[in-house]
């Protein structure tokens, strides 16, 4: 494949849509989110276990694009054994970086690149979800990795932090 | 790539598609550094330079608001602007110029129907619609039930993609369906429907019939009297014309019954604030300014179809077509979706293990423009039991390289995935 | 002829008139032989080069159906069009580009208010317009009262042509009226409502407010929320903009409330044949492929008039029409019709003796392009006692040169029928 | 005025504009009828007075244009002692003389002139209406010279030849 494709279907991405590592459902789950896309019939569920106000375990059952279903895998492996506030700052953040503002004086790809290596102070990272981002320059396909922060969100709505 | 278009022949009939192609300015840009090859025309085609160029001499020399006007721009912008209606009834095979309204958009027209006939149906009566629309030909439909209580019936369609004629017969028998209301090709499938057996069936049992011709029109000779159309619709840049303009075709009697849809200027005979009352059609169904400059792109747009001729056009793409299906079959994991009676010049399909965004996108960077998703049919894919397509559609300008780079292409993608 | 155009300097303001009828091909045109003197603006605006171009240019290098889209040429298109939504937001000072809809023009927008904000209200409930609106914002509402037994109030209008306030407010005072429908400015008398208070009084008495702002918001600059409006329209062809291409501004909450009007694709959020639901607004008011085209195009005519910027736009014109009052004022016979408060670049006037109609023709023999009758809006007419007008409107290339001819060419007509 | 407007407004119509001949209103009409032109307000009223089967007076109250009010003023005078059958015949033989296709091969004003002087055999000539004909190159304005006629065949609708 082209360059830019490369990118955006990166190896890790590619192989983790492939073979995930979180994809299935928790026999008990203490919270459950459910994230749509009405216009392709993709959708993400949710299983998450708490320990107090920590996430133990999630699991994810995806049906959706290689995209969707890294992007649920990957949120899975980020967040399991994080606490419910960090989790939230995590989704802001990850939500932040796809539809950041173009700063016109940057490249974009320089731009992308200089938000995801540097965080600003007290941001939590996004580890290994960084090859995701990518997808900025693929408007049409940011939806499809937002779906299971969507479900997270459904997921987190009714819990008090 | 070892296809090479320049010194490839034509694959059937008398169009000269490089010739063709050479019209279209869009086609020789690159995408991602790659030659654009573009596979979405079902979605909207490519503008010809002479449409371009129709419209940009007509804001550049003769423009004016028209109707009313008593000026020579105005008058001529007019007559340019009435000469369109002249164009498309003969493109239609209409009775009479009078018959054609202009709309935004093939979706407008059916909503016009659906509100301005829909107002004259009573609970009781129902429209019959098929489980292949495009949400154009559905929605408002919807619509009109939830407003007054019309029932709206599904005909199915048999597994292959065509419309069950049985079935349908069943859905007309009890004589309460005031409307049939049907595609005449499918977006997704491809499939062109028997339209004169739909409307002879339609007629016996006291219904009318619109055909949304959104697709149709594109690829075939229409002639709305020979398929017994009452109703026929279709969308100006599909048929390589501008956008914010489509037609619908209603017989005179029926436009004459029907009470006015929007209201406003020009559609009026005389007003006060007590009462008015309307212009005879088609002016009675057009309020306001309209899309004049692309009303007269549209008419650049079907003389340089009918300068190509349906027997050519249908020719080479039903070649292509069959070009194409048999490219496809080669690669592997690929599955084409529906195998109707006839097909247009859409190919619907799926790639075992491959997303259809992914294979979406992954084209994309190599230049390739197709469509994927549910194709505005949420409900067929339902009944395909399929969450989305992938979708290559073809115009007058698709060539066999075309198909080859997308053959070519996708069995790289599958390779990548697994 | 002893005027000359290039020896005149502007009338006033900063903004160069020569420079900017340059930019306006039409405007070398001749008609009859003479140089094409337009004067018909109000009725529909001509185009900029720049409009002309960007529109072409799309067509040539980027395009393709928007939304739904995964390829570049579709990404790209749906990005100019939906920029297009937040220059038109900025335009309006809207507070959100979600808020603006796209539409074909200025009577649709009306039309989409009346049919869906008007399946919201009951009989005993009051729409109330004024006695000088364009017909585009009476139908609409005389429609709505046929179809749903709303009451429909007509607001009068004293002598000079300024809507009656005080009959304005009594007409309120009931508490019946849920929306005030109201021109923001006349395309007849020229006259600009004062829109704030119109809207004040109207909110007290628990009204909505729209404003048709279809000659408005040409003339000056916009702002709908110092206006206090709650809907905004107004039509891309009058804004030196293309054909089919209109806008409606509604208040987030409002629209949120309203159900769809026209059905069909990229307007639902999910389809089952028996229930849909709708998408977000705006696109939920947005079915059907849109003018993609025509929208890029508004917005470079957006860009196009922010380039002078209003403020020597309206010096401009008020210069120009201070001085055509006073150089018609010479003319013998010629009577101004009515003298508002405030009045854009709109002149309606009649001469004894002398039809509108022949004095129209008569001056198009002359290369003048003026509008003659009744201007979309009979009841107004009836209102003032006269069967028509004839009507001059001046745009932002309007030159005094066109002034001096029209007013010599007044007098002549005048001799060859006394 | 400059050429082809002098065409359209002829000193004859205009003059008939300004002092039409027939003008007024018939004290026992036999015949009345009416035309409108919604769009400007313009109007015809005609009353006719019969002789057997021929119009022996008619007269006209006419609010419009110097066309249309010189084109209500001559259908009086030539279709004043004119049989019924002949006045509609005339009234075919006008409407079909303004909306006349176009022949490509030819000015159009040499194919109006050549209609308008020869008409074929059997078809009554237009008389002193001829100058009306100029209105072809200017469609906007057929309906003002129409008016009159549109009244003589409400005028005419009920009466059987
Ligand atoms: C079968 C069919 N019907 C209706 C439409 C709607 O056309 P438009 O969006 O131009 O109104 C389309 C195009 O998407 C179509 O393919
Ligand atoms: C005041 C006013 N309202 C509405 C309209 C209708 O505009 P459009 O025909 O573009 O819908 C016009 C233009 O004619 C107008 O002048």
């Amino acid at each position: 494949m082209n360059g830019a494709a490369q990118d955006l279907y990166d190896r890790q991405i590619v192989e983790r849509a492939r073979n995930p590592l979180y994809a299935g459902e928790l026999p008990v789950p203490d919270l459950q989110g459910e994230g749509r896309n009405p216009l392709c019939g993709d959708r993400t569920r949710l299983d998450i276990t708490l320990e107090g106000h920590h996430i133990s375990q999630i699991r994810h059952r995806t049906r959706g694009c290689a995209l969707c279903i890294a992007a649920a895998d990957m949120l899975a492996e980020r967040l399991g054994g994080c606490g419910l506030e960090e989790a939230r700052a995590v989704g802001a953040r990850f939500s932040a970086m796809l539809v950041a503002p173009d700063d016109p004086a940057e490249t974009t790809v320089q731009k992308a690149a200089k938000r995801i290596e540097n965080p600003p102070e007290g941001i939590p990272s996004l580890g290994g979800m960084e090859p995701l981002m990518a997808v900025r320059f693929h408007k049409a396909r940011i939806r499809c990795v937002e779906l299971p922060w969507v479900a997270l969100k459904e997921a987190l709505a009714h819990v008090r932090v | 790539m070892n296809t090479d278009r320049t010194l490839k022949a034509a694959p059937a009939g008398k169009l000269d598609v490089q010739a063709v192609r050479a019209q279209f300015p869009i086609l020789s840009e690159t995408v991602h550094g790659r030659p654009f090859v573009f596979l979405d025309s079902g979605a909207s085609a490519q503008k010809p330079a002479v449409v371009i160029d129709c419209m940009a001499d007509a804001m550049r020399h003769q423009y004016a608001n028209i109707h009313r006007g008593l000026y020579w721009m105005s008058e001529r912008t007019s007559e340019a602007y009435e000469a369109v209606r002249g164009q498309v009834a003969a493109f239609l095979n209409a009775p009479s110029h009078e018959e054609i309204i202009f709309t935004r958009n093939s979706t407008e027209a059916i909503n016009l129907v659906a509100h301005s006939l829909g107002s004259l149906m009573k609970p009781g009566q129902a429209v019959l619609i098929s489980e292949m629309e495009h949400h154009a030909n559905l929605i408002p439909w919807q619509m009109l039930r939830d407003r007054s209580g019309v029932e709206l019936r599904v005909a199915p369609i048999t597994d292959e993609g065509d419309l069950d004629m049985e079935a349908y017969g069943r859905l007309l028998e009890d004589g309460k369906v005031a409307l049939v209301a049907m595609t005449h090709m499918s977006n997704v499938l491809g499939t062109v429907t028997p339209a004169r057996e739909i409307a002879d069936r339609a007629h016996e049992a006291g219904a009318l019939v619109l055909f949304d011709g959104s697709q149709a029109a594109v690829h075939r000779r229409t002639d709305v009297q020979a398929l017994g159309a009452d109703f026929y619709t279709f969308t100006g840049h599909k048929l390589y014309g501008p956008t914010g303009i489509g037609v619908l075709w209603g017989r005179r009697a029926l436009l004459d019954d029907m009470p006015p849809f929007l209201g406003g200027g020009d559609m009026i005979s005389s007003v006060t604030f007590e009462k008015s009352t309307w212009a005879n059609v088609p002016h009675k169904f057009e309020a306001g300014t309209p899309a004049i400059v692309e009303t007269i792109g549209l008419g650049a747009a079907i003389r340089w179809v009918e300068s190509i001729g349906f027997d050519a056009i249908e020719a080479h793409e039903q070649a292509l077509t069959a070009y194409a299906l048999e490219k496809l079959a080669d690669v592997p994991g690929l599955k084409v979706v529906g195998a109707p009676k006839q097909r247009g010049g859409v190919i619907s399909f799926t790639m075992a293990d491959v997303h259809p965004h992914d294979i979406a996108t992954l084209l994309d960077r190599n230049g390739i423009a197709v469509r994927a998703g549910q194709h505005c049919a949420e409900p067929l894919m339902r009944r395909l039991g399929l969450h989305a397509t992938t979708r290559a559609s073809f115009g007058v300008y698709t060539d066999t390289h075309d198909i080859d780079v997308l053959a070519e292409t996708l069995a790289r993608i599958r390779d990548f995935f697994v």
